[in-house]
């Protein structure tokens, strides 16, 4: 351990004790201060931001850590995603908690904690390191479901997502157990030299079916996938917001790290596994979705099919696969975060706009908001103009130069019935009249949906940058998986 | 080992080495040690008695013998022929077993404590011994939660609650109060603790925190007042135990009391230098006791049961002295109090002994 | 080594007898309708589970174990099956017709499990099991070097020592990084087990509560109120 | 020395036992017991390993499985003392506000 590891490990370093901070706080920043809370947060992460730009140059940590952690432009690109997607979810969160029930302070800092899971999870070269992230996400995102504790939908999301997240972890855990057993190491490189010459080795793979069942809980495929509603439903809608898009990210960023890097070489035996699920995942999510009334549960079933949609980048095991799982995650993270900022921003009584009808003649009280909300709604469902549509395309066109022209059949099929039931909202919001429900004039939701549609379109016309930048991150693990 | 008694030892001789120096000496010294600390524990009842009677300027029992001698006899004797009665809606097993969960961990850890000089007065010597330790104590608690639960009592549960809440908070102190002396002597294991006491100076000195947060969670652990909630007589009636009587109910108590034991031991062990009285290598140390042959071994033993006698009275003088907590206040002094300095005494003691590392340089 | 749990006779009917209790255990913590029942149980398999790995020369493990489950965790799990009083828990039927599926395919999963485990085929062995007690050492010695001053060398060596050492070395050496995240989480837990477990006060019950309690008035001013003095 | 393979199915018992306990409860803690089953199955599986690679990486696991069994109790159970608040049950098929 030196003073150059410690450089190294200068955002996580720096998040953690600002975490701490926060909750330390209240005794100077006082109990109720939800606007200190808020910009003591956003605080934070421009540093972390800024230490995670220090750290990528910072080179090469002594031997004790660098088994364990890197700092290569995957990690990076993810590290600064989630940056992005935290600072989103805090201005998000701002207005709700703001009345004082429930205390801003300690909720983000359980935010700055789960952020920091999520970074060891981008970085984590051996499956201790990505558990230990793992589990210290999985356990602020436990509390965050939970965290209206008044409302008991509340903290029923809470009972339901922390007792199948737990089953799901002793399930990945054993399949590590078996990994270890049949390779000898869980270090990813390890992993992938032992993997290459025991090909056929039964515990070995009963094991990694174990750990992708686990990680398909993590990012909501089916069939782990039944959790997701009544979670999703269930929690406030900032922490629904951090669930669908950072949590899903993070999972999506190991699922790719262990199978690319770890798991490459086994890829005969695990691949109609993969495929099943995520063709499952596509069927399942949409069609589940066209019937749903409740805004959250059907973005909450439409999150499951886009998991599915990203399984196919995990799929490929190629180039473009992995560049396409990347940008995928970054647009879809844009246009997610618009749709439930929309969604905080209509509020009916107590509730932000949680059913269809709320969006009733939207388009005349706020053409802006509609027309933002069309465009996420193009972009989740892959449409030219928007940013989804290059997702979309690298991981289809992944899919089928991968040979699975039959599932890109399947994708293409169940974008259209995505489409479907997003248009009932475009539907609701330009041809139906009706009493809308009220668009709370919050500064920073409008804020952020501006912000995101900025991004959709931004990214959907002009997508040179974001696929360069793909490319790049992408690079030391296709090297290593090439090999 | 089989040395100092050859002739015991050849009794064994048609046993297999290893059979012997692992299983049979160490039961025949653990039956001599049950035995002994049967009765220092009903011993220990009588001299609570005349202590705090003392201290209250009354006489205490005394008419069972000559001083009420023989009251530690008489004791037991009428709590074996007491009625034992099983209240109406108790749960049955629960309810019978419970007396019987705390005697075991508070017997077992006895295996793991040296009494004296060793090998003769350590049963085993294991290199984890004082974790064993920390871990068998913290499973003493079942008892008295089981009891409380099985009663079908408000005041036994209320009780058998409180004692959780509290067993598990001053769990902590008593740990974290420990890592100083392991981060001093480097090891795990008591005889080694001792050892190295014996070539400084009693660990009391340099960890006098850590020493203090140890005597407070000692005395919670073991439900003593001042922290003696659990059975508060004036507020629970008596708490997880009110609805046992007889020898179950004298199992409790036999528990409380070897509990109590096996932490003046700790204390005695970890912190005033165990069976010796040396410093710096100078003075009864365990190489002298070794080659004073049995008059030395005896000696260390002597010299760590007076030690051990001390903190046993000084569990009763804390209750003759100190009005009982409130709840509250007990649960803020653990967490807010003993927990914050426990740590600030690890960090303090890793910092002067990397200083004192690099200075030595 | 002299330990007398290699002897293969008491070994093998120490795994025998404390593999049934645990799998005996086990099974009743899953079937018992009493939560408090399940968990007395669950507690007697952790303490098998802990034997085991003492069996298997793990003792620091099987130490931490006993220390971590049975101090800790259970007591955790009794405290609140009791807070919440379980005896209004409405009666729980265990094998229905649904959970038969559920028993099914645990039954499934262990053949699977079974098949392939009982085959045995796992990485080679990369050190004999004493490596389970083996660390880096690092010694520090005072050396009088040619001009008379004393320097410390640091020998670094490869040594059996207990198996506590070993852990140590490895978990704060080769683990650090994840060692520190465990200690975020667990601060995580803290505080999460804080803020949903604690129950906000409404009015009428903020009024109830005595004043020296609310006001925090110490004991001597509560005295002097008390004695009038 | 037992053979390490007894070990694992030991293991493979817990673990399908705990599987089986999810599966079949219905109450919150029990099923929650189940899950802690299933972890000391991953804890002996990884011992058993460690033991057979002659490896101190397995001995690691456990120590942060544990304490991760550790910090899932302390939140699990606050979460269902504060569902028994709202709801007076901790059984897992009547907190059907959202069904499933």
């Amino acid at each position: 351990m030196t003073w150059a590891d410690l450089l190294f490990l200068l955002p996580e370093i720096v998040l953690s004790i600002g975490g701490c901070l926060l909750l330390l706080a209240p005794v100077i920043g006082g109990r109720n201060n939800g606007v200190a809370a808020k910009w003591s947060m956003l605080l934070l992460l421009v540093a972390t931001a800024a230490a995670i730009y220090v750290a990528a140059g910072a080179g090469i940590p002594s031997l004790a850590l660098g088994t364990l952690f890197v700092a290569d432009p995957f990690a990076v690109f993810f590290k600064l995603l989630f940056v992005v997607v935290i600072a989103m979810i805090t201005l998000l969160s701002a207005e709700f908690l703001e009345d004082g029930r429930y205390s801003a302070w300690e909720y983000y800092s359980l935010m700055a904690f789960a952020l920091c899971g999520m970074m060891f999870m981008a970085s984590g070269t051996h499956l201790i390191s990505i558990y230990v992230g793992l589990e210290l996400l999985s356990l602020a995102s436990y509390i965050l479901a939970g965290y209206y504790k008044n409302e008991t939908r509340s903290t029923e999301a809470a009972m339901k997502y922390f007792v199948l997240g737990a089953t799901s972890s002793g399930i990945l855990l054993y399949g590590m157990s078996l990994i270890y057993g049949a390779c000898g190491s869980l270090h990813l490189e390890a992993i992938s030299q032992a993997v290459a010459t025991m090909a056929g080795n039964q515990a070995l793979i009963i094991g990694v079916m174990l750990l992708g069942a686990g990680l398909c809980f993590k990012v909501a495929a089916v069939p782990f996938h039944v959790w997701t509603p009544d979670v999703y439903t269930g929690a406030p809608t900032p922490v629904t917001a951090f669930l669908s898009t950072a949590s899903k990210v993070a999972a999506f960023a190991i699922f790719a790290r262990i199978f690319y890097m770890g798991l490459h070489s086994l890829e005969p035996d695990w691949n109609s596994i993969i495929a099943t699920v995520a063709a499952l995942s596509m069927i399942v999510g949409n069609l589940a979705a066209v019937t749903q009334t409740n805004v959250k549960r059907m973005l909450a079933y439409s999150s499951i099919a886009h998991a599915g949609y990203a399984l196919l980048g995990v799929l490929a095991m190629s180039e473009i696969g992995l560049q396409g799982v990347l940008i995928y995650m970054l647009v879809y993270a844009f246009a997610n975060i618009g749709t439930w900022a929309m969604v905080m921003l209509l509020r009916r009584r107590e509730y932000a706009g949680e059913n269809v009808d709320d969006f009733d003649g939207l388009h005349k009280s706020a053409p802006l908001y509609a027309f933002a909300m069309v465009v996420f709604l193009l972009s989740l469902g892959g449409i030219p103009p928007t940013a989804g549509f290059i997702g979309k395309y690298y991981l289809f066109a992944a899919a089928i130069s991968a040979g699975y022209a039959w599932l890109a059949v399947i994708a293409v099929l169940m974008s259209a019935v995505s489409m479907f039931y997003y248009f009932r909202l475009v539907v609701a919001m330009y041809l139906k009249d009706g009493a809308a429900a009220d668009v709370i004039p919050s500064r920073q939701v409008r804020f952020i949906v501006i912000v995101c549609l900025i991004a959709t379109l931004t990214l959907g016309i002009l997508p040179e940058r974001m696929i360069r930048g793909a490319a790049r991150s992408i690079a030391p693990i296709v090297n290593l998986a090439s090999r | 080992m089989s040395a100092t008694l050859p002739v015991v030892a050849s009794l064994f001789g048609s046993i297999p080495e290893p059979m012997v120096q692992w299983v049979v000496w160490p039961t025949i010294k653990f039956v001599i040690a049950f035995a002994i600390i049967m009765g220092i524990v009903a011993f220990t009842t009588l001299v609570e008695r005349r202590v705090l009677g003392f201290m209250q300027a009354r006489l205490g029992p005394n008419r069972v013998g000559p001083q009420g001698i023989l009251q530690f006899v008489a004791d037991p004797i009428k709590l074996l022929l007491k009625e034992d009665i099983v209240p109406a809606g108790a749960q049955k097993a629960a309810y019978f077993i419970a007396p019987m969960l705390p005697i075991i961990p508070a017997f077992l850890v006895f295996c793991l404590i040296p009494f004296g000089p060793p090998p003769t007065f350590a049963i085993t010597d294991v290199n984890v011994g004082l974790l064993l330790i920390l871990a068998l104590t913290s499973t003493g608690v079942y008892g008295i939660i089981l009891g409380g639960w099985a009663s079908n009592n408000k005041f036994s549960l209320l009780g058998g609650l409180r004692s959780a809440a509290q067993m598990v908070s001053y769990e902590v102190p008593f740990g974290l109060s420990i890592v100083g002396v392991l981060m001093l002597s480097g090891s795990l294991s008591l005889v080694e603790i001792v050892h190295r006491q014996e070539l400084g100076v009693w660990n009391v000195l340099p960890q006098l925190v850590g020493c203090f947060i140890f005597l407070v969670a000692m005395t919670a652990e073991v439900n003593r007042a001042p922290f003696d909630l659990p059975e508060a007589e004036s507020e629970l009636v008596a708490g997880f135990h009110t609805e046992y009587s007889g020898m179950k109910f004298a199992f409790f108590f036999l528990a409380e009391y070897a509990s109590m034991l096996v932490n003046a031991c700790l204390i005695v062990i970890l912190f005033f230098g165990g069976w010796t009285l040396a410093i710096a290598g100078k003075g009864l140390t365990t190489e002298t006791m070794q080659t004073m042959g049995w008059l030395g071994l005896s000696l260390g033993f002597l010299i760590f049961a007076a030690k051990v006698a001390f903190f046993m009275i000084l569990y009763i003088w804390f209750r003759g002295t100190f009005p009982r907590y409130r709840f509250d206040q007990l649960m803020e002094l653990g967490w807010k109090w003993m927990i914050p300095l426990a740590l600030v005494n690890i960090v303090v003691t890793g910092i002067v002994i990397l200083l004192v590392r690099n200075g030595g340089a | 080594m002299t330990d007398p749990l290699m002897l293969t006779g008491v070994s093998l009917a120490l795994f025998v007898i404390v593999g049934a209790i645990a799998v005996a255990s086990s099974i009743l913590v899953v079937s018992m309708r009493n939560p408090v029942h399940s968990a007395l149980f669950l507690l007697l398999t952790f303490l098998c589970v802990a034997i085991l790995f003492v069996s298997m020369g793990a003792e620091f493990v099987g130490a931490v174990q006993v220390l971590v489950y049975a101090g800790g965790i259970m007591v955790l799990f009794l405290f609140v099956v009791m807070l919440i009083n379980v005896k209004a828990l409405p009666k729980e039927k265990v094998f229905t017709a649904t959970s038969m599926m559920g028993v099914l395919m645990g039954v499934l999963l262990f053949i699977i499990l079974a098949i392939i485990l009982a085959s045995g085929t796992w990485a080679p062995a990369v050190n004999a099991p004493e490596n389970l007690r083996t660390a880096v050492v690092v010694k520090t010695t005072p050396v009088v070097d040619a001009g008379g001053a004393t320097i410390q060398t640091e020998t670094v060596t490869r040594d059996v020592v207990g198996n506590a050492e070993a852990v140590g070395m490895a978990l704060y050496r080769d683990y650090l990084v994840p060692f520190e995240v465990a200690s975020l989480f667990l601060l995580v837990a803290m505080v999460g087990a804080i803020v949903i477990g604690k129950r906000e006060l409404d009015a009428s019950e903020e009024e109830a509560i005595p004043e020296f309690i609310a006001k925090k008035v110490s004991d001597e001013d509560r005295l002097k109120e008390v004695t009038g003095a | 020395m037992i053979p390490t393979s007894w070990f694992l199915i030991l293991g493979a018992i817990l673990f399908s036992l705990g599987v089986l306990g999810v599966l079949t409860r219905r109450n919150g803690i029990t099923i929650f017991m189940s899950i802690e089953l299933m972890v000391n199955a991953v804890n002996l599986t990884f011992i058993a390993y460690a033991r057979e690679l002659g490896s101190l990486h397995g001995l690691m696991w456990v120590f942060f499985i544990m304490a991760v069994a550790a910090a899932e109790a302390a939140v699990g159970l606050a979460i269902f003392i504060a569902l028994y608040r709202h709801r007076e049950t901790i059984d897992v098929d009547e907190a059907n506000l959202m069904h499933w």
